[in-house]
């Protein structure tokens, strides 16, 4: 049975990969292995990102590794296309576990015309209609109160959704979050608010954040249950999710999930060569040893049913294979030019807009006498 | 409906069977009710619009004729109400959500300005806000510097928004019908003062008044007098006084800030060569800044003064001085004066 | 002992008035007495300013009646011009009780040249420099990041002082107040944040408010202790206090008390006919029937000290003599004019500001051609 | 020290022995050390501003320097970091407060309006908050709308906020000199794009940049361009492009825009006849519509152009086409043509 406020972390698999409770019936090797594919195409991206960045293709990215049982784990708890997500910026890894096309991910990292959001917001701000997948803010925790707001929809409308909302623990440290929750808790709302407590806000210790014990105690201000999972272990994750998400269908309103886990590589690109002065070696060590996919892989290795390198190495190759392709694809779409700046800012274009849009056409095509770029 | 009557309804003279005066609280309670009537994805929440009916009464009974699943009252943040509509507003329905004064939208400002103005745009359309954040504001009821500023020009820039303020039942009712009607994020200013000094007559048809049409509540050659919101009717009290010396004073009511009519703006100024223009905020970065820059940039030659301003002054909104405050009847008029004589 | 996340209220004074457990002995009749007496002269003067207002002489005014145990028993448990204290605008009977002169208050409510916040507030939003008793602002739970930072700033200097900040049950929903509670803890401040919790904010039950089971359980979001007292109970409120006071005092860090006590009267003059509308007269009645003075009184029966009906005459007379005469003086010194308007926007008086003041000053004295007030 | 001195500091030509070059962010961390050194009431706060020396290592080595006590992190809650500030300068401290990005003011939004700008007014000066906001501001460094923003305007028609933004070193040190040392609540923006592009000469000295004084970057008698923060190195391209067709720009960098440096402004362009303001905030309700509406409203007559604006679209900022967004010196120097051939 799935307990809130347990004092540890809901765990169903060690560290070394041997079940400390029994194995859930659905986790057959296929499932695992399934789930492992989906961790590792993740962390993939990850690394080929990276690359994108060094060579100047993009801008900003802000890696997920080490955090993949956690948004693989919800994603694979939900019902995608159904439900609803209010993500956060590090989400791309739950974005691809629900199906999110990676040329639409990469797309909007790169800002080409192929981005569904039209190259308007900075990269790994991506949004994703088919999969119910909310446009994401850079404002953190802004995305709680309209997931709250979400949900009273769902509620109000009958239907049968529910409303994801994903966060860091720092974000927990903003008024917002305490207005979101508090709101949906009072509402009853169906609502999910999943905390990825990867215990830095850059350079913010959870310690630092807040003098509350865990995330998942702050639950109480809300008279919502709080459950703690270990965010490395995808079937704790799986198993907490998919009961949660059952409790909330079943009318009990909205619950908090602390996934415990970590994240391994720096802040974003931003923050590479500064994570020095604010954790040491031996922390970003440790959690490297406790690698949610090396647990996997550990689990099926137990089960008797390994991932033989050469699958692992066909599967990253793969991965690689699809990102270089997307890419070219993606930038041979080009990049959107001055006109998306006047869409989209409202419904239809007001007549200021159409003056400034008529402006810069003129400055754009050199019809004013001026031409060129500024 | 021709566009001359939607302008200038007090001064229309055509029979509309059905109409009625009332006031611009009842205009704004009415109008919510048709459209919850009309449309079952309007909901309306906020601090104590439920039971209470609001705290001005402007949603009174709508509770009771509704039922508590679409009329609400929510926990005490600005933040929750605004971002809920957000939410529900993506998710399909048409919220109305209530702050139960302008002066306390503070709390709920990254809501307003990170979420409802900028989701149609940072996704490309594929998830939009079309919702109403009503509010009453505007000074003239003695309520110290909470409870009677007029932050309108905060929202007028940030691009995403859609700004109206009526002042008057008709104007009122045409908003807000398209403010629900819309598909953007709209923020719908009710001055409190006019609440119940406003009356006027509304026709039972339906009707809107779409954004970004002003309207010329009396023509004139002198001098356009230009305002929106709480001081128009010390704007026509000017004009009055202004008449009875012989100055022809033109005076319209902006009604819609974000967009607002430019046009006919600068048709009436080409005309009289002079403009003063009204608002209640400080001065500094106010919206008034925007027109006036406008006037002056568009129809430079055809001014026979400098554009003229009555506003608030740049200090917190004060308690006793309330109505010194305020632009009133004689500063309007003395403004008039510099910018007639000049 | 005192315990912090009691399930029931903490009382020390049952509604009868009999102990219910063993008075503390600074509990004398005299101080009991004397604490009656404060509270009597705070409801009577709530009466008066309810006629001020008939007259027409103050234009706003938010009653604590019910409520005087819990505001004069934490001004009894703090040491007064030593400790900060950030209130919120239903605190005028702490403020008597803290020592503000009924003076100051009074030339606030009207108004007047006496009052020493210069008539730029709205009644009932009084600041009073002598008792560190801060300006208030309306804008609900906006006084609870600086009370935050107050505390930081005493820790910060090494002083023996303490930060109280009050509000309402209503309050706890803004995120101004989970940002201010979280920075507290995160700081370890000195803080005593004190909730009046009032049961309603206007006509928003606590119920609505909130599906918190209670206020002092949000605590365990900041990793503070939450003390939950019988507000109606001025021993109870002042053990607790004083208790929590010196817990911070001796480093232990921010506390949150939750006085559980009921708003008798309306909830402004504003409200007085919409009452019917979102509460029962039974309810009301109901807590009428547990009145803090009352208990007061019933206590010092119980104890063989009752106040006469003559004394309680005395009191009650004595109060209304005290308002007539401040309410007189006060007018006496006339209503500051438009000159206040331009003071103290900044310590200085910038350019914008020195020409809209000469444009005022022409317009206010006829010099303009226009003259007398707009 | 002259006026002119403080005003010109890049043509100064006077010898001061300890005179060195630096960029904009060393001078905002070498004159927080300064003036924590000098004063042991200010404390620095913010999120990440403390082992990390913030996202920008503006406060780079001042936690080691000053330990953790005066230096620190906070939670992430601007809301938290803004009153906290309000807090402590009340109980007598002088805090200086990093907001990481100008656009994360939102959150605080209501601590700034509410608290820190009122609490003196309010108080009757009882309680006041003498406190700065630091916090880079404006676009060009491609981070999509909340890394670009430039909200200036909403704090300039915030009465009781002082706000200013220096584009040279030598401002940022006497500005923030002036911010630390004064008794009122300052918004002190940062133009981040100029973070490490503008070098310059600052004297080894004590010297403060007194709020409300613009510096004339060039003299000029055909046109006034103004400006602030982050535009200024486009302003000065722009003269110089403009000075190669003959034609002779006067460029004023306002540097504090609540109080600003009217007297100033109208002198120049009393002389010029023409002035063009740029800024890259949105146009609507943007700061420079105060300026623009002054200089029509004083020096009407002296005008031989309509006033003109370069500004921000109204539009959210965008990602891809940042640099399209932005005022550049084309489009600058187009306005300016427009103005000379009116
Ligand atoms: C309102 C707001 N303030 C500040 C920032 C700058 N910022 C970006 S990420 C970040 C840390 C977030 O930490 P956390 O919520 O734990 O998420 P994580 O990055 O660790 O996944 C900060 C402070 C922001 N984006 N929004
Ligand atoms: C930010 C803000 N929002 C709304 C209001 C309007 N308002 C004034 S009092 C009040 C209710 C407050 O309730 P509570 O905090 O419980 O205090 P009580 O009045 O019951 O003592 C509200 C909503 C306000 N003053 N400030
Ligand atoms: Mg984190
Ligand atoms: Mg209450």
């Amino acid at each position: 049975m799935i307990q809130p406020f347990t004092p540890e972390p809901i765990r169903f698999v060690a560290e070394d990969g041997t079940p400390v409770q029994p194995l859930p019936a659905r986790f057959t090797p296929e499932l695992l292995r399934e789930l492992h594919a989906l961790m590792l195409r993740a962390r993939e991206f990850d690394r080929k990102l990276i690359t994108l960045l060094r060579q100047g293709r993009t801008t900003f990215y802000a890696q997920s590794s080490g955090m993949e049982a956690t948004q693989v784990g919800l994603a694979r708890s939900i019902r995608v296309g159904h439900d609803w997500v209010w993500p956060y910026y590090r989400d791309h890894t739950l974005g691809l576990a629900m199906g999110v096309p990676m040329a639409e991910l990469l797309s909007q990292c790169l800002g080409t015309n192929s981005d569904s959001s039209r190259g308007r917001q900075m990269p790994h701000h991506f949004a994703a209609q088919a999969q119910n997948f909310v446009s994401i803010s850079s404002s953190i925790a802004s995305q709680v109160p309209p997931a709250a707001g979400n949900a009273m929809a769902q509620k109000y409308l009958g239907v049968d959704e529910l409303t994801v909302c994903t966060f860091g623990d720092g974000a927990t440290s903003e008024g917002d979050w305490h207005a979101g929750l508090n709101m949906a808790g009072a509402a009853k709302a169906p609502a999910m608010f999943v905390c990825e407590n990867n215990q830095w806000a850059i350079s913010t210790s959870i310690r630092e954040q807040t003098a509350s014990e865990t995330i998942h105690i702050k639950a109480k201000a809300y008279g919502m249950p709080g459950y703690y999972v270990d965010g490395n272990d995808i079937v704790a994750v799986m198993e907490v999710c998919a009961y949660v998400a059952d409790q909330i269908r079943a009318g009990h309103g909205p619950a908090l999930v602390e996934c415990l886990t970590y994240r391994v590589g720096s802040h974003s690109n931003a923050d590479a060569d500064a994570e020095k002065h604010y954790r040491t070696r031996e922390e970003v060590e440790e959690w490297l040893g406790r690698d949610p996919i090396t647990r996997v892989e550990k689990l099926l290795e137990h089960l008797g049913h390994p991932v033989s390198a050469e699958e692992r190495a066909a599967l990253i190759a793969q991965t690689h294979r699809e990102v270089d392709e997307q890419v070219l694809k993606a930038e041979a779409t080009g990049q959107p030019d001055w006109r998306i700046m006047f869409e989209d800012v409202y419904a239809d274009l007001p007549g200021h807009l159409r003056d400034q849009e008529a402006f810069l056409r003129a400055e754009q095509t050199g019809q004013n006498g001026q031409g060129g770029r500024a | 409906m021709t566009a001359t009557q939607e302008r200038t309804p007090t001064q229309g003279t055509d029979a509309d069977s059905g109409a009625r005066t009332i006031n611009l609280i009842q205009a704004v309670t009415e109008t919510i009710a048709e459209e919850m009537e009309r449309d079952s994805r309007v909901v309306l929440f906020g601090e104590d619009v439920g039971a209470r009916g609001g705290v001005f009464m402007a949603t009174a009974g709508l509770q009771e004729r509704f039922g508590p699943r679409r009329v609400f009252d929510t926990p005490l943040s600005e933040a929750s109400i605004v971002g809920a509509a957000v939410g529900m507003a993506v998710r399909g329905l048409r919220p109305i959500a209530e702050i139960q004064f302008a002066d306390y939208m503070g709390p709920g400002f990254d809501q307003i300005i990170s979420q409802a103005a900028k989701i149609r745009y940072r996704s490309g359309g594929q998830f939009t806000a079309p919702m109403v954040i009503r509010t009453p504001s505007g000074g003239g009821v003695k309520g110290g510097h909470h409870h009677s500023q007029s932050p309108e020009s905060y929202y007028t820039h940030t691009p995403g928004l859609k700004v109206v303020m009526p002042s008057t039942p008709y104007d009122a009712k045409g908003l807000l019908r398209s403010a629900v009607r819309g598909e953007d994020p709209v923020i719908f200013f009710e001055p409190k003062r006019l609440y119940r000094a406003a009356k006027g007559e509304v026709p039972a048809h339906d009707y809107v008044v779409k954004f970004g049409e002003a309207a010329v509540r009396r023509e004139g050659t002198d001098l356009s007098l230009i305002g929106y919101g709480g001081v128009m009717p010390d704007l026509e009290r000017a004009a009055d006084a202004l008449a009875a010396e012989g100055v022809s004073v033109e005076v319209i009511d902006l009604r819609s800030l974000v967009p607002w009519d430019k046009d006919r703006v600068l048709s009436s100024v080409e005309k009289t060569g002079r403009a003063v223009l009204v608002s209640e905020a400080p001065r500094i970065s106010n919206f008034m800044g925007e027109v006036a820059y406008v006037i002056q940039e568009q129809v430079f030659d055809s001014l026979t003064a400098p554009v003229g301003q009555v506003a608030g002054f740049d200090t917190p909104y004060p308690y006793v001085q309330d109505k010194v405050y305020l632009p009133g009847p004689n500063r309007i008029v003395a403004a008039c004066v510099r910018a007639l004589n000049y």
